[in-house]
């Protein structure tokens, strides 16, 4: 099996890292995983995305025409990838900011209000932990645990003190995932 | 001191704050609310009229966002376009 | 050691570092930066040389004197400043010093983008500056192969005093993958016995101590002449010895897909979808691009039915896949350029539509 | 879509004191909140405008974060090889002796790989202006040390800190052009404030009257801010650039020719 | 007109003066300095553009300025001033200007000598730089040639908005022989719509005064991938009209000689000497390397029992003669390398050896 | 076989109080007769022998009449591509931090090609020394005009004349690297005649000695001769260095570090 | 017929134009001429020497490995082109400064003291005229009326007041050359 | 004044004459004869004994011909190498 997930959103929003912690929970648990982030002066001031793909098998390409699954945290992300998503794939969209409706029927669409849950758990900054809780709710490729655990794991040593707020962000995130009808 | 006022191109604003810094009166602050790119611009906070249409905003600012009128005794002025946007308008949600 | 997710910019600096490079010189571009940036940090950590180059004219004639001394030396560029070297290159090449140098391609001509690509193939491959040599070029597909090549990369330096290129794709240069790095090796203390280095040093090593000279001037058409056969010479022994290559599903494949670095990849994943559905195809992948696997690939000839040919470029392997093969096996192309990755689907739907060709053909044939 | 209040009320008897130059195409930029790039365009189109040669302007741009300023500006513009925008700005102006011929090149672009191109023109005194932007880094590669990093400071490339024994001290372009003989005109100006802003615009006007009176080389060093890649707000960035940038680099004029005397004194 | 004895390098440098060239930027570098000479003293009388420019990196970009303002311009070199544009001339295919390299190659690789050499067949044929482009080029292997070619590059270089080199070896340039120059061309007044010169003139002319820009910049891997099949079209257009070789005696011939330049001349030596003594041998003698006569070489397989290739290199463009020929037919090859130029007899030796190889082969043939 | 008269007779009590320095390679130069970069081979050598430093020296040899330089010292030799040697020098110098590392540079190679090269080395304060031979023209390519050929001077490639409107003045490079931080030694020295040469050798051997103190970049420009491409003879070419160089070329000392002083004035 | 001549000798003493004068009479009388010089560093204060072919066809190689004739006006040219020259080929001596035979006798040799014939007849710059005067005695592949007419058409104009000098100077090598034993 | 003399080795010599200039008694000539180069070197031509050792044409000379020898009281001096020719001899015919 092989899970292609494009994370996207304004830098600042955790895109590159939210990606990174699929890969690692993917490595540490036996797939072949890649990450790539998007590169370039596009970059500047404008919105970061990254692809991650977790597969039993080596990864050819590590970049994707239809991802699998698209989480988009803005919403330039969300018009850019709301019609790439491969059909019957998933769209998770940051509702706190992102004010807007797929007409796409052929895609599965989680609103998370990814914003407001990091807020109100501590700080807005966790926002990407609620969207790829929602993500990993409805995804099971990893499990939940699985990415607590490389939460603990690979966390950076100077956002420790945020490891458990994170957790619990990450949680809540699964749980509003969980709550949204399939 | 002459009364002034400003347009900004809220789209364009980047919300860097130079302008607001540059401002002799204070009358620039940063707005509650994001525009399409994920910035938030600044806007023009003048209830007691303080501008003086002095532009330094404008002279500051990176992106060219303020255009900047005075009112005054018309004089002769170089020909120089008129903004094609409307003002403090934000068209993406808060 | 285990496996660790690392970045292949990254990933290839700290197998240098491993590898016991003395000394890095470089000059920023993307996507090769991080490469720079690692180097940084870890070779002053280690008392090692790291210096940022005006240039990478500049970038590459300092290798060149440090390569002169004889230590383990390299640079990493991409496709621009890669053209800009070629001088230097060709120098290194002339006078046969060994050096290292990184390419991690991007989208041309011009300033083009700094998307992945392999559109510097015949540029690295061909003729890395003028004058008749080639360097070795060995291109990974995977950050764990790209690791294990750098540090062979030095390793054939050494060997044949010649210039080694590692060439990537931005892709591989930016992204992570998990892979295990080499164990760490020191300096050597000993330098060769021609480098320029100190004649009280070599006096004291027992070595005559005669004047060295690095140079790649040799004035007349007949000294010239000869020093080109002994070139010669020593590109035919590193042809003998020095091809690499991968291949997967090529017992019974009856349709060859050749393609190297991240094409070979996506290439791989093709086939294998394309085996599930019971195409006989299978993959050849060169590692060293040159010296190119032509033998390999006549082998090849004799027993299947088509070869395609995929790249990141408009076609530039495929002339030499041509070559080696010959008129009477087709072989075929599909190309992306500017930065575009093709996908596993385009080299399926390629394969079908050669393989049912060929089976076509083949029931034509008398 | 939402209006900001307070809504703008029009003044009895206004004029328009400020708006974007003609030169100026209204895309909008790729650069970060708070870049000064952004400044320096836009000083650059407003003299253009004033001069009334936008139809005459050519602009060589860099590789670097200005890469696509042929987009920003609203003239003929050439992207030129890293570094050798003199080069190409030569070979343009020496067949289009009418043109008005700028280069718009950062720090690295011109002080490091592109030294050579920059000495020669001016030393040949090629009729051109170059609008110089010293950041004191590499800005669209992601920060790396420039030849005009600043002792001390933290890079990507120099990542304990830039160390003079090791790469140097700061390059000083302006000084460096200034005694040139093919030079008229080598100033440096920063962007860091409204005043210094105000002066800066002053010396790119003379800088491109010097080009139209066919007198030689003339070049503005512009110190600029790259919020991204120092890693601070735009405001911050402007006092970086008061506070470390200045003392370092000395604004003032270190060439001004003869006929350009009296028009443009030092900041 | 008639013949004059003119050298080389003066020959092409008038020749392109008398084509309406308006501007040479160049640096000095041995065998082509005669030509860079030749312009410092006529651009001026003529009041043209002549700049000694500071380097060859500089050189090359200041044709790519002139070149954007659409103007006839051209530069000269020798093979390390030729690595060292490398960058340039991607920038100038990047951005389809058209612009004109003369190359007079010596040997290399590195300082080398200043000897006559081909060694740069492939920097110039494959890859004049980083991305998938190719330049023009041509081959004379008379003084005439040269001339005429001269003319011809400048025509083409503005037909197709592109590079075009002309190439030749030390001994074409160094060398005098009688030839015709051409007519004078005055500098064209009116520049083309793409140029960068005045928007005011362009409105004067009528035409739309908007911007005009000049860029190799496509920064989307899809933007740069269209450009690159734009770019591919046009250099598939160029493949379709103007391949141009040059046969002497392959009507009848068994075995063909593929020599260009320098070398071909001596081939055609060779072979006269060679057909009066009744070998049944033939010249062929591409002109245009790029694009290369392959369609050509093609058919000759299918009719001549052997082919032998002739360089001043260690074997370049034999690889494109065996790639278009296949592996059914013998391609041999004899080379001289580091400023040697084979002689006739040598030739004639090789061909009398793979002639009698290829008989005896014909009689074991079932 | 014809021995020259008068006979030479050995004096009764005598020193041998010159002769040709152990550095230097018994090769006969392929210089042209009253060449003075023969001079300049031989005052580096001597001054290589003087310090005792030949078993540790690496000479970088430029592209230029020098270009078989490596053939012409007795010791370790590296032969740069144009320009280059100073990147050259800086990567051997770097690995071989206890050689003594040198360039020896034409003005077409130094100036020219190389500028970027030489004033980056500089501006790093790289500890090598650069053996600048000024002969205002390129000789090996057959005397094509130098970014130092004088004003007026007819050259292959200025037939008539180099024109100050078109390619600039005469570079200054002594004066240019002077003010770079890292340079800490850098002066002009004529070979023109036999005074001069003395003071030329004593400037060369302060700029090893700088190497070898490890205080950064040293330079030493030589105003030089090229009968051949000037079409003088050695006696006018010396005369026109003398004459028409000098007062274009002042020689002087533009910078000598503190811990250099005392130790060799200016000329 | 083909005939490659190589002339070989210090700088100065005309090597270059000899040979070009040869190709000139070669052009002008309607044969296929090439005449390339020898060129690079070594000529610094060296010897100069170029190779001239003159033939009824298109000239292949401009170069030779053995010329039919090689004309040597110094020691070093003599000692670098004796053994060279095709067996039954002309070897030229300037016997005025080149004091050494060969011991070939395969070849034909003629000595000219051709620095005193230039001298006697007004320069010893001319010098060059003696040995080509003796090389077409005895190789008539151009007559000496056809480089006497080559001289008129293509001396320098600079050098207009020597015309007739050379002419005589070419005459007279002519003559000693005629007047040597074949 | 110190007497000397110096050695020339002639075949090394391209007789530019910079030592004759440099010689303040003007005891160097150009020989009658061409070296084997085809060079007219230079010899000491010091009837008088005038040559007074000070090297002054050994410091100008480009070809590094010149050895000298002065007549003194003998003081500590670097190891110098002794020329390998015999000078002032031409090997090749006048
Ligand atoms: C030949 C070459 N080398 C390197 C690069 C990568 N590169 C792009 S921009 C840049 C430096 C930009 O720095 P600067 O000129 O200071 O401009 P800034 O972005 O700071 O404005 C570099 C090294 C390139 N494009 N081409
Ligand atoms: C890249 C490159 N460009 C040009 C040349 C040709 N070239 C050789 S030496 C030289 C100039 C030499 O002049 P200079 O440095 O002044 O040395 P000089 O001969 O006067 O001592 C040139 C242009 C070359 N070898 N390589
Ligand atoms: S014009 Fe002057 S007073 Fe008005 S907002 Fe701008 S800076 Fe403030
Ligand atoms: S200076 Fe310009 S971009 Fe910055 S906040 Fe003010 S209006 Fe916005
Ligand atoms: S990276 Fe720096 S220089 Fe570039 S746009 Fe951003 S702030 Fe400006
Ligand atoms: S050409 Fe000039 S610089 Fe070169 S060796 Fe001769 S005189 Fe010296
Ligand atoms: S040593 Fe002095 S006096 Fe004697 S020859 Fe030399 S210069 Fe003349
Ligand atoms: S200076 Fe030297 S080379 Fe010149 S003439 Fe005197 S001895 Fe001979
Ligand atoms: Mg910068
Ligand atoms: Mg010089």
């Amino acid at each position: 099996m092989e899970t292609s997930i494009v994370i996207s959103g304004f830098g600042g929003q955790g895109v590159l890292f939210t990606g990174q912690l699929l890969a690692y929970a993917g490595m540490d648990n036996d797939k072949h995983v890649t990450w790539i982030p998007s590169y370039g002066p596009e970059m500047r001031g404008g919105t970061a995305n990254c692809t991650v793909i977790v597969s039993d098998d080596p990864v050819g390409s590590p970049l994707v025409a239809e991802p699998d699954v698209a989480v988009v945290l803005n919403l330039p992300s969300f018009e850019k990838y709301e019609g790439l998503v491969k059909p019957g794939g998933l769209l998770v969209v940051n509702s706190s900011i992102v004010n807007a409706e797929t007409l796409r029927n052929d895609i599965e669409v989680v609103s998370v209000p990814a914003n407001q849950i990091a807020d109100e758990l501590g700080s807005v900054k966790m926002m990407n932990m609620a969207a790829l809780g929602a993500l990993l709710a409805k995804r099971p490729f990893l499990t939940l645990s699985q990415v607590k655990q490389a939460l603990d794991d690979h966390l950076p040593a100077r956002k420790a003190d945020l490891l458990e707020a994170n957790k619990l962000v990450l949680q809540k995130g699964y749980e509003v995932g969980t709550a949204v009808p399939a | 001191m002459a009364k002034g006022r400003i347009l900004i191109d809220v789209e364009r604003c980047k919300g860097c704050e130079l302008c607001r810094e540059a401002c002799p009166p204070d009358v620039i602050a940063l707005a509650d609310t994001l525009n399409s790119k994920g910035y938030r611009p600044v806007m023009l906070l003048d209830p007691q009229h303080e501008c003086t249409g002095c532009a330094l905003c404008a002279t500051v600012c990176p992106d060219g966002c303020i255009t900047v009128y005075r009112e005054s005794v018309p004089k002769p002025q170089r020909k120089r376009k008129q903004p094609a946007y409307p003002g403090h308008v934000i068209p993406v949600a808060a | 050691m285990s496996k660790e997710l690392l970045k292949g910019n990254v990933a290839i600096a700290e197998a240098a570092v491993r590898a016991g490079c003395e000394a890095y010189f470089g000059y920023p571009i993307t996507p090769q930066t991080e490469l720079l940036e690692h180097m940084s940090k870890r070779m002053p950590e280690l008392g090692r040389v790291f210096l940022q180059a005006e240039s990478e004219v500049a970038a590459v004639n300092m290798v060149y004197g440090a390569a002169s001394a004889g230590v383990r030396v390299m640079t990493s560029s991409s496709s621009p400043g890669i053209s800009l070297m070629q001088e230097g290159i060709s120098y290194i090449a002339g006078s046969e010093v060994p050096a290292v140098i990184v390419d991690v391609m991007r989208g041309g001509p011009g300033l083009g983008n700094i998307q992945p690509s392999q559109a510097d193939y015949n540029q690295v491959v061909k003729q890395a500056g003028h004058g008749d040599f080639h360097p070795i070029v060995l291109a990974p597909s995977t950050i764990q192969e790209a690791i294990d090549m750098m540090v062979l990369s030095f390793d054939l330096a050494e060997k044949y005093r010649t210039i080694v290129f590692l060439v990537l794709d931005g892709a591989i240069g930016q992204m992570m993958e998990p892979a295990e790095l080499p164990p760490m090796q020191e300096v050597k203390k000993k330098r060769p016995f021609w480098a320029l280095s100190s004649q009280e040093a070599r006096r004291t090593n027992g070595e005559l101590p005669q004047k060295n000279v690095i140079t790649s001037i040799h004035l007349g058409a007949e000294a010239l002449h000869k020093f080109n056969e002994h070139l010669q010479r020593k590109l035919a022994q590193i042809e003998a010895n020095e091809v690499r290559y991968y291949e997967n599903y090529m017992e019974d494949a009856e349709v060859a897909v050749v393609a190297f670095g991240t094409a070979g990849r996506v290439a791989e994943t093709a086939v294998k979808t394309l085996r599930a559905e019971g195409v006989p195809v299978g993959l050849h992948r060169p590692i060293t691009l040159w010296p190119f696997p032509e033998k390999r690939l006549q082998e090849l000839a004799d027993r299947v039915k088509a070869f395609l040919v995929v790249e990141m470029n408009a076609g530039q392997m495929f002339h030499d896949v041509r070559e080696a093969v010959g008129r009477e096996v087709p072989v075929e192309f599909l190309g992306r350029m500017g930065g575009l990755i093709p996908f596993p689907t385009e080299v399926e739907a390629e394969v079908h539509a050669l393989w049912r060709r060929t089976e076509v053909l083949e029931m034509h044939r008398p | 879509m939402v209006t900001l209040e307070p809504p703008i009320e029009q003044l009895p008897c206004e004029n328009l004191i400020y708006s974007r130059p003609e030169s100026l195409a209204e895309i909008q930029t790729h650069y970060c909140p708070g870049c000064t790039h952004g400044v320096a365009h836009r000083l650059v189109a407003e003299v253009i405008d004033e001069l009334e040669i936008q139809e005459r302007t050519i602009l060589v741009a860099p590789v670097g974060c200005a890469v696509f300023a042929y987009n920003y500006f609203d003239f003929d513009s050439a992207e030129a090889a890293h570094g050798r925008a003199p080069a190409m700005a030569t070979g343009l102006k020496r067949v289009n002796p009418n043109s008005i011929v700028f280069t718009y090149q950062g720090d690295g672009d011109l002080a490091s790989i592109g030294i050579a191109e920059a000495i020669h023109a001016a030393t040949r005194g090629e009729n051109i202006t170059v609008i110089f932007v010293n950041n004191a880094i590499y800005g669209m590669t992601g920060g790396q040390m420039a030849p005009t990093s600043l002792i001390g400071q933290v890079t990507t490339s120099s990542p304990t800190g830039k160390d003079a024994a090791l790469t140097g001290m700061p390059m000083h372009i302006a000084e460096m052009m200034a005694p040139l003989p093919g030079v008229v005109y080598s100033v440096r100006r920063s962007l860091h404030d409204a005043r210094h802003t105000i002066q800066a615009k002053k010396a790119i006007r003379t800088a491109f009257e010097a080009q139209i009176q066919g007198l030689g080389f003339s070049i503005v060093e512009l110190l600029s801010s790259c919020p991204t890649n120092w890693k601070m707000t735009p405001l911050d960035a402007a006092h970086w650039v008061r506070d470390e940038m200045i003392p370092v680099y000395p604004l003032g004029d270190f060439k001004v020719a003869e006929p350009l005397q009296n028009k443009n004194r030092s900041a």
